[in-house]
């Protein structure tokens, strides 16, 4: 029988490997849509290392905004652009050394700042939530309907502002185009469209009828 | 009987409101009667201050010393506006209004054809009011007020004619040199104060004893006496407004104004407000023989050398000018020698023999079409009788002549001088008699060139000469007065009409000239000589009381001009006489080879001893100068150049290698943030250990 | 046996990574926001695990604002880029310089 | 109504400018009236204040105090006493005078041009009402802006140069200012001024904050060597903007003085007064052979206006030579007041004088003394004003200009007999580089053709220039009633200064 914590610990260094890797994928792949798709990949096993830890709600969350919405939005734009990779990739090599170095050096000062072997001895207790006797999602929705409400709906009120804001930039105006305006049709006045035009019904045919007199539709 | 506050208000505001009704009014009330106005307003003033004058001397009254209302109180130091009336103001009330008076009449005629008749008649009531407030004042904050508006009437009437650049360069010259003397004034008025705490005249001499043995500390080791330095520093100002050696040289340029004015203020009055400044302040200038005898030395000075310049000039106004200086020379000697009372009757008598002098040259240049150069006049007695006539009586008085007015103040002071023991009164002497040979030189020189000999003009009738003067040219003598600087086809010595004597209302004040010219003097030396007439107003030590001296010989009027005939200055005014007579009725050309012979005394004498020449390079060029290279140097080029636009351009500069860190690329800013990132954990880190 | 510090390292891991690709890819703007995108990811990380360890829910509620406030990121960014690429046919960092000093 | 008289008098004008804004540029007519009423009833309000004041005592009056900013205990507290109260007046009048002076020579945005006026008249007021530190310096800013938008909008060709060399100077120095008073804040916990004068502090510190306020009010007043903004921004200032600028601007720094330095730091005051007196006489000096040199006229009057402010920082400073000296109150009360009757002569006689070179530049559109010569030939009533503004300016007595420089040098005398002979150097280059200048404009005969085009002034022309004719006139024949508003508080200042601190 495999100790349950033994087997979270290799879940959690299979998940984490693939986690490292996929997003070395992610800055390294020639191809940017294999890029986005490393990224994916990437979630995915965040994903599973936050079930790990328990937090199902974010996890789910996680795959059902990101992986589903946000970088099917990468993809589009990814596609959609007629981009030139080879000029991208330019100084990829040139700046890989200098990259691995400061990356290095910040994980060597994080690493010793944050105390890691401290926190080594910090062994995850009982599930809050399970204390509590709710579940995950439960537990998380009860801060924020009640703690966290005002956040909440200025995250809401962010969220929109930021779709409106994505509309209005990309919105393109071409010349040519008609479009309804409906502020207008609203505010014609009859009068402006339909003009009742008396004519004498036996007099002869004019020469030329007086220039103007015929209805506007 | 007191004085009435409102008398002595009347005599002050008259002249003012004359003023204002001319000068505001003018364009309205028209000439007549803008002057009638003004002539109305001293004429009052003048009334009122022979009543004044009676009042304190036959009617008794006592001496009126009020103020009128507080100019400023503050603390301990307050200043007023009032009124002292002694006999001393009395006496200057009356000489100044009756001058003035008789000035505005001659202007009637003198300017009748002026544009600017209305603002010349406002000017000379603006004059008299200021003057009468400078010596009617109780106090040192109001004299100086006439002091300067004095300065600044005179500063308008040389430059009346402002079209002329003679003109307005005269007049900027006075006003600065006499801000000169005020100068000295001011601190003066401001050493009063501190020492003797008031600016009240009263409450200053009386506590003027307490000056002895003051000092003022000048530099760390230097002390000076306090006595001496106020009274040096009020004579600097006597000494611009008095034209005294070395601040005499606006004094002869300021005959650029109309010759009314010459005569009223750059000869009567104004100029003598210097005399009767420190003869006011006899109790402080008591104290000091060393500042007494820098009075001395200054006025003997003048007195002399200023005489001299006198003989070589041509302009018959300038030769009155200089006589004015030397004259103003004896006056400063006397007050010098402690014989303050023989400076304010040599004052008296000398406005009237001088503005007479003043008005007769006027008069002759009317006649002579506004050419001033004696050169080419003579003969002009037969044409102008009159005028001749009294320019005599003024000459006489002017050489102190026994019986003239003139001789009586003139000798007296030359006596004072011979009686005194102040350190310098020898040279004092020397020049004072040398100066009554000078005086006659000039003078002599001055009636046979104008009045004897032959005409050295021509006469020609040329209606028809076709410039625009001529277009209004009937008997219109004095238009050519504002408009002398378009008057380019007038040729020296060439006239158009015969001279002839000028009208009435420019001979009747020479007549009323006349007069106290000729019987002031024996009238009223006994009294105001060596009588107590002045009583309290004029304070001498019996120690100095040189008048007292000569006093002691006195008997007489009469006795003192039979006195004179034996006396050395007579002999040398005779002697002169005889010399001018020879030189200029019978020989003139010795006057021509006498000039070539002295040819370095007389290049000195006539660039004035070069003072002029001097002062324009110094203080006028080297002023603009200075002026020019602190400005260019100082504010332009170390305080704007170095510090407020070199700071800018520093940041400028600072800002311009910064901009380049700004290189616009994302990737190098978030280089540069990671970096930061990087440090700031290796801080933390290196700090952790 | 899972601590706190296996977390919390595979998140600075992940983070240095992100970090790295700064440099290697520091001309194309997509992988610059995916970048972004992973170093929100650590960051989310470490909350979620602190939130676990020390019981707290803040931390999880504030993984869930993150998200939020990413993904709105992420569309403007992406608006952006496209407005970008249509108004200069280009979306190489090394060509926008308009805010050079 | 007139429990909040000084508020009134403050923000009428800044309120106001809001309908003559809303007058519009198509309605130029409306906006000057309307600046014209608000103007004349403000002017109206202030002379309320003499009746209300009681002259007789020193303390503050009239005092409003409320709660600003509550954190900070900032009050929003005005008072006012006579000194405030004559400059406040000085204020008011000249208001009227530029608004009629600007009538129908500010042709563009005249409603724009109008506002800034009022707005920048009633910060004005608000400075020499407050006495919260805190309110005294948002004022003190604040009114940088209209007088900035004033330069800049309507200026001449340099406008932009002299805008920004007279904003920065200004803000450089306030700076300083500024942190002294939160210096003082930490110190003390209040920006009340009483509260700051009662404040222990030593010499050190004392020295520290008064060179501080030094670098404030010295560019404010304008003092050497930090004066050369004002040439430049008078030049270019549009005629009204020069008048208040000079009228009463200027006046702010030596009103400085009086309410910081002095109360706040008098020890410091006295060690450093030799510093502020021997610039007071090198602006005498030095300053006045620039302004002999000068070609354009506003830089001649603009030089002339730092000499003349020379005389309100040594009338202030030399105080502390007499009362710590000589223990000689009186002395110093006269040279304190020398430098009050100096701000508000100046303010008359400096206003006046720009007032006159507007009505030159309106009729010939330059400022260079060469251009004209000879306009007394065809403007004599303009003559008339002309050399009276211009004798007052060289301090001829019976004008206003006479009185305050006659004090100061008496007073500096019984200090040290060569202050006085510095100071009374005036008298001859005060004159020399008016008169100079007079004689080249207004003298001679007419050179240049346009000259003899020139219309004497008209009647709007006649009120501004007469109405400062009588105000000179008026404060020279008799300065009393201006000193006696002001003795009792200048005797409570100089009482003050004989207290140490240390």
């Amino acid at each position: 029988m495999i100790d349950p914590s033994m087997f979270q610990l290799v879940c959690f260094y299979a998940f984490a490997a693939v986690t490292v890797v996929a997003a070395l994928g992610v800055i390294t792949l020639r191809n940017t849509v294999h890029a986005v798709l490393s990224l994916v990949l990437t979630f995915f096993s965040t994903a599973c290392i936050w079930l790990l830890a328990e937090a199902e709600f974010l996890a789910i969350a996680l795959i059902v905004v990101y992986v589903g919405a946000v970088m099917v939005l990468f993809l589009f734009v990814v596609m959609m652009l007629d981009i030139n990779e080879e000029r991208l990739r330019e100084g990829f090599i040139k700046f890989l050394p200098v990259g691995i170095i400061v990356a290095l050096v910040m994980l060597g000062e994080m690493v010793a700042l944050i105390g890691v072997r401290a926190m080594h001895e910090q062994v995850m207790g009982a599930n809050p939530a399970t204390v509590a006797g709710v579940s995950n999602t439960e537990w998380l929705g009860h801060a924020l309907y009640t703690q966290f409400l005002l956040p909440f709906e200025i995250a809401a009120l962010i969220l929109t502002v930021g779709v409106v804001a994505a509309v209005a930039l990309t919105i393109r105006h071409r010349a040519g185009t008609r479009h309804q305006q409906a502020s207008q049709q609203v505010l014609v006045n009859p009068r402006d469209r339909v003009r009742v035009v008396k004519m004498a019904a036996t007099v002869p045919a004019a020469p030329q009828p007086a220039p103007g007199k015929e209805t506007t539709p | 009987m007191a004085l009435s506050t409102s008398i002595l208000l009347t005599i002050a505001l008259a002249p003012l409101v004359g003023c204002l009704l001319a000068g505001f009014l003018g364009r309205f009330i028209g000439r007549a009667g803008s002057h009638t106005a003004t002539i109305l307003g001293v004429a009052i003033a003048c009334g009122l201050s022979f009543y004044v004058l009676y009042q304190l001397t036959a009617g008794g009254a006592p001496v009126y010393n009020q103020n009128i209302y507080t100019w400023f109180d503050i603390g301990n130091y307050s200043a007023h506006v009032g009124f002292l009336i002694d006999r001393l103001t009395a006496m200057m009330m009356v000489v100044v209004t009756f001058v003035s008076l008789l000035v505005h009449i001659y202007t009637i005629g003198y300017m009748a054809d002026d544009d600017g008749y209305q603002r010349f008649f406002s000017y000379i009531s603006l004059f008299t009011f200021s003057m009468l407030m400078l010596v009617m004042s109780n106090n040192f904050m109001q004299l100086f007020f006439g002091w300067e508006a004095v300065g600044l009437v005179s500063y308008l009437l040389i430059g009346f004619w402002y079209k002329r650049p003679t003109a307005i360069f005269a007049n900027l010259k006075a006003f600065l040199v006499n801000r000169v003397g005020d100068f000295g004034f001011l601190l003066g008025i401001a050493g009063v104060l501190y020492f003797l705490g008031t600016l009240d005249y009263a409450t200053a001499f009386s506590a003027a004893p307490t000056l002895v043995g003051k000092t003022l500390q000048i530099t760390q080791n230097t002390h000076w006496d306090a006595a001496t330095v106020i009274c040096i520093l009020l004579f600097i100002g006597a000494m611009g407004k008095s034209a005294q050696v070395p601040l005499h040289v606006w004094l002869p340029d300021s005959m650029e104004g109309p010759t009314p004015i010459s005569a009223l203020i750059h000869a009567a009055t104004m100029v003598t407000a210097g005399i009767f400044m420190v003869a006011r302040m006899s109790p402080i200038f008591e104290l000091s023989e060393t500042a007494l005898s820098f009075v001395m030395i200054i006025g003997a000075t003048g007195a002399l050398f200023t005489g001299l310049i006198g003989i070589v000039q041509n302009d018959i106004k300038r030769v009155v000018a200089y006589s004015t200086l030397s004259q103003l020379g004896y006056m400063t000697v006397a007050l010098g020698v402690s014989a303050y009372a023989g400076a304010v009757f040599h004052l008296m008598t000398h406005a009237f023999f001088k503005a007479l002098l003043f008005l007769g040259a006027g008069s002759v240049i009317i006649a002579m079409h506004h050419e001033q150069d004696m050169r080419y006049m003579g003969g002009l007695r037969k044409y102008m009788p009159i005028t001749w006539i009294t320019m005599w009586v003024g000459s006489l008085a002017l050489c102190g002549v026994p019986f003239f007015a003139g001789f009586y103040s003139k000798d007296a002071i030359i006596e004072a001088v011979g009686e005194s023991h102040r350190w310098g009164a020898n040279y004092a002497y020397f020049c004072v008699m040398a100066g009554a040979f000078v005086t006659a030189l000039y003078t002599f020189r001055q009636m046979y060139l104008t009045f004897h000999g032959k005409e050295r003009f021509v006469v020609v009738h040329d209606h028809g000469h076709g410039h625009g003067h001529d277009a209004h040219a009937d008997h219109d003598e004095h238009h050519h007065v504002s408009h002398k600087d378009d008057h380019g086809h007038h040729e020296a010595g060439i006239m158009h009409e015969t001279p002839k004597e000028s009208p009435w209302v420019v001979t009747l004040p020479l007549i009323l000239l006349a007069i106290p010219s000729i019987i002031v003097g024996a009238m009223a030396v006994q009294p105001m000589l060596f009588g107590e007439w002045f009583g309290s107003a004029i304070h001498v030590n019996e120690a100095n009381n040189v008048l007292g001296e000569v006093g002691k010989e006195f008997h007489s009027w009469a006795a003192m001009a039979l006195h004179g005939f034996t006396q050395l200055p007579f002999w040398l005014v005779a002697a002169a006489f005889a010399i001018q007579t020879y030189i200029y009725l019978f020989n003139p050309a010795v006057a021509e080879r006498i000039k070539n012979a002295l040819k370095p005394v007389y290049n000195m004498l006539n660039h004035k001893y070069w003072f002029d020449a001097v002062y324009y390079i110094v203080f006028a060029r080297g002023g603009i100068a200075l002026g020019r290279a602190l400005w260019k140097g100082g504010d332009a080029a170390v305080i704007d150049g170095v510090l407020v636009n070199g700071s800018a351009s520093l940041v400028d500069r600072i800002a311009g290698g910064m901009r380049r860190l700004q290189s616009g690329y994302l990737y190098h800013y978030a280089f540069a943030m990671i970096l930061g990132l990087i440090l700031l954990l290796g801080g933390y880190w290196l700090v952790g250990q | 046996m899972i601590t706190l510090a296996h977390f919390i390292v595979l998140g600075a891991v992940l983070f240095c990574i992100a970090l790295a690709s700064l440099f290697i890819n520091r001309k194309n703007v997509i992988v610059l926001l995916m970048s972004i995108e992973l170093m929100l990811l650590a960051v989310n990380i470490n909350f979620v695990a602190f939130s676990r360890f020390l019981g707290d829910v803040a931390g999880q509620v504030f993984v869930f604002f993150i998200l939020t406030v990413a993904a709105a990121e992420t569309a403007i960014g992406l608006a952006i880029l496209v407005l970008l690429f249509r108004n200069r046919s280009t979306i190489n960092v090394a060509e926008i310089d308009s805010m050079k000093g | 109504m007139f429990n909040h008289l000084l508020s009134l008098l403050i923000w009428l004008p800044v309120v106001g400018a809001i309908p003559v804004l809303l007058a519009g540029s198509g309605r130029p007519n409306a906006a000057r009236w309307i600046a014209l009423l608000v103007a004349i009833v403000t002017f109206v309000l202030s002379l309320y204040l003499l009746p209300q004041y009681n002259a007789g005592n020193a303390a503050k009056q009239l005092v409003e105090d409320h709660i600003w900013i509550a954190g900070l205990n900032v009050h929003y507290a005005l008072a006012v006493d006579g000194i405030s109260i004559a400059l406040i007046l000085l204020t008011t009048f000249v208001g009227i005078l530029v608004i009629v002076g600007a009538w129908e020579v500010i042709q563009t945005n005249p409603h724009q041009y109008m506002a800034a006026m009022l707005v920048l008249e009633g910060l004005m007021i608000g400075v020499f009402c407050a006495t919260d530190a805190l309110l005294f310096y948002v004022f003190f800013e604040a009114m940088l802006i209209p007088m900035f938008i004033l330069i800049g909008v309507w200026g001449g060709p340099r406008r932009v140069y002299a805008t920004l060399k007279f904003f920065i100077y200004t803000f450089f120095g306030s700076i300083f200012m500024l942190v002294g008073l939160i210096y003082l804040y930490l110190k003390a916990g209040s920006f009340d001024l009483a509260t700051l004068a009662a404040l222990p502090l030593t010499l050190k510190e004392q020295s520290w904050l008064f060179f501080a306020f030094l670098i404030a009010f010295a560019v404010k007043v304008p003092m050497v060597p930090v004066h050369t903004w004002l040439p430049d921004a008078h030049v270019e200032a549009p005629t009204g903007g020069s008048v208040v600028l000079a009228a009463v601007m200027l006046k702010i720094g030596g009103y400085g003085f009086l309410r910081f330095s002095l109360p706040i730091t008098p020890d410091a005051a006295e060690a450093y007064a030799w510093v502020v007196i021997g610039l007071s006489l090198i602006a005498v000096v030095y300053i006045g052979y620039i302004a002999l040199v000068q070609e354009d006229m506003k830089k001649l009057v603009a030089y002339s206006s730092v000499a003349h402010m020379g005389f309100v920082t040594l009338g202030i400073f030399i105080a502390f030579m007499l009362v710590r000296g000589a223990n000689n109150l009186d002395a110093a009360k006269l040279g304190m007041q020398g430098a009050m009757v100096q701000m508000i002569s100046h303010g008359f006689v400096s206003g006046a004088m720009f007032s006159c070179i507007g009505v030159l530049y309106d009729r010939l559109h330059t400022r260079q003394i060469k251009d004209y010569g000879g306009v007394i030939n065809v403007m004599p009533w303009f003559g008339f004003f002309y050399v009276l503004f211009a004798m007052a300016n060289s301090g001829l007595p019976g004008t206003s200009g006479f009185v305050g420089e006659f004090q100061v040098v008496l007073a500096s005398f019984q200090a040290n007999p060569w202050i006085a002979f510095f100071a009374a150097f005036t008298l001859i280059i005060g004159a020399a580089y008016t008169l100079y200048m007079v004689k080249r404009v207004l003298w001679g005969d007419i050179t240049n053709p346009h000259v003899a085009e020139m219309k004497d002034i008209n009647g709007r022309e006649w009120f501004v220039l007469g109405a400062f004719a009588a105000a000179v006139l008026a404060l020279g024949i008799w300065p009393q009633p201006l000193i006696h508003l002001m003795d009792a508080s200048v005797t409570q200042l100089v009482t003050q200064l004989g207290n140490h601190k240390i």
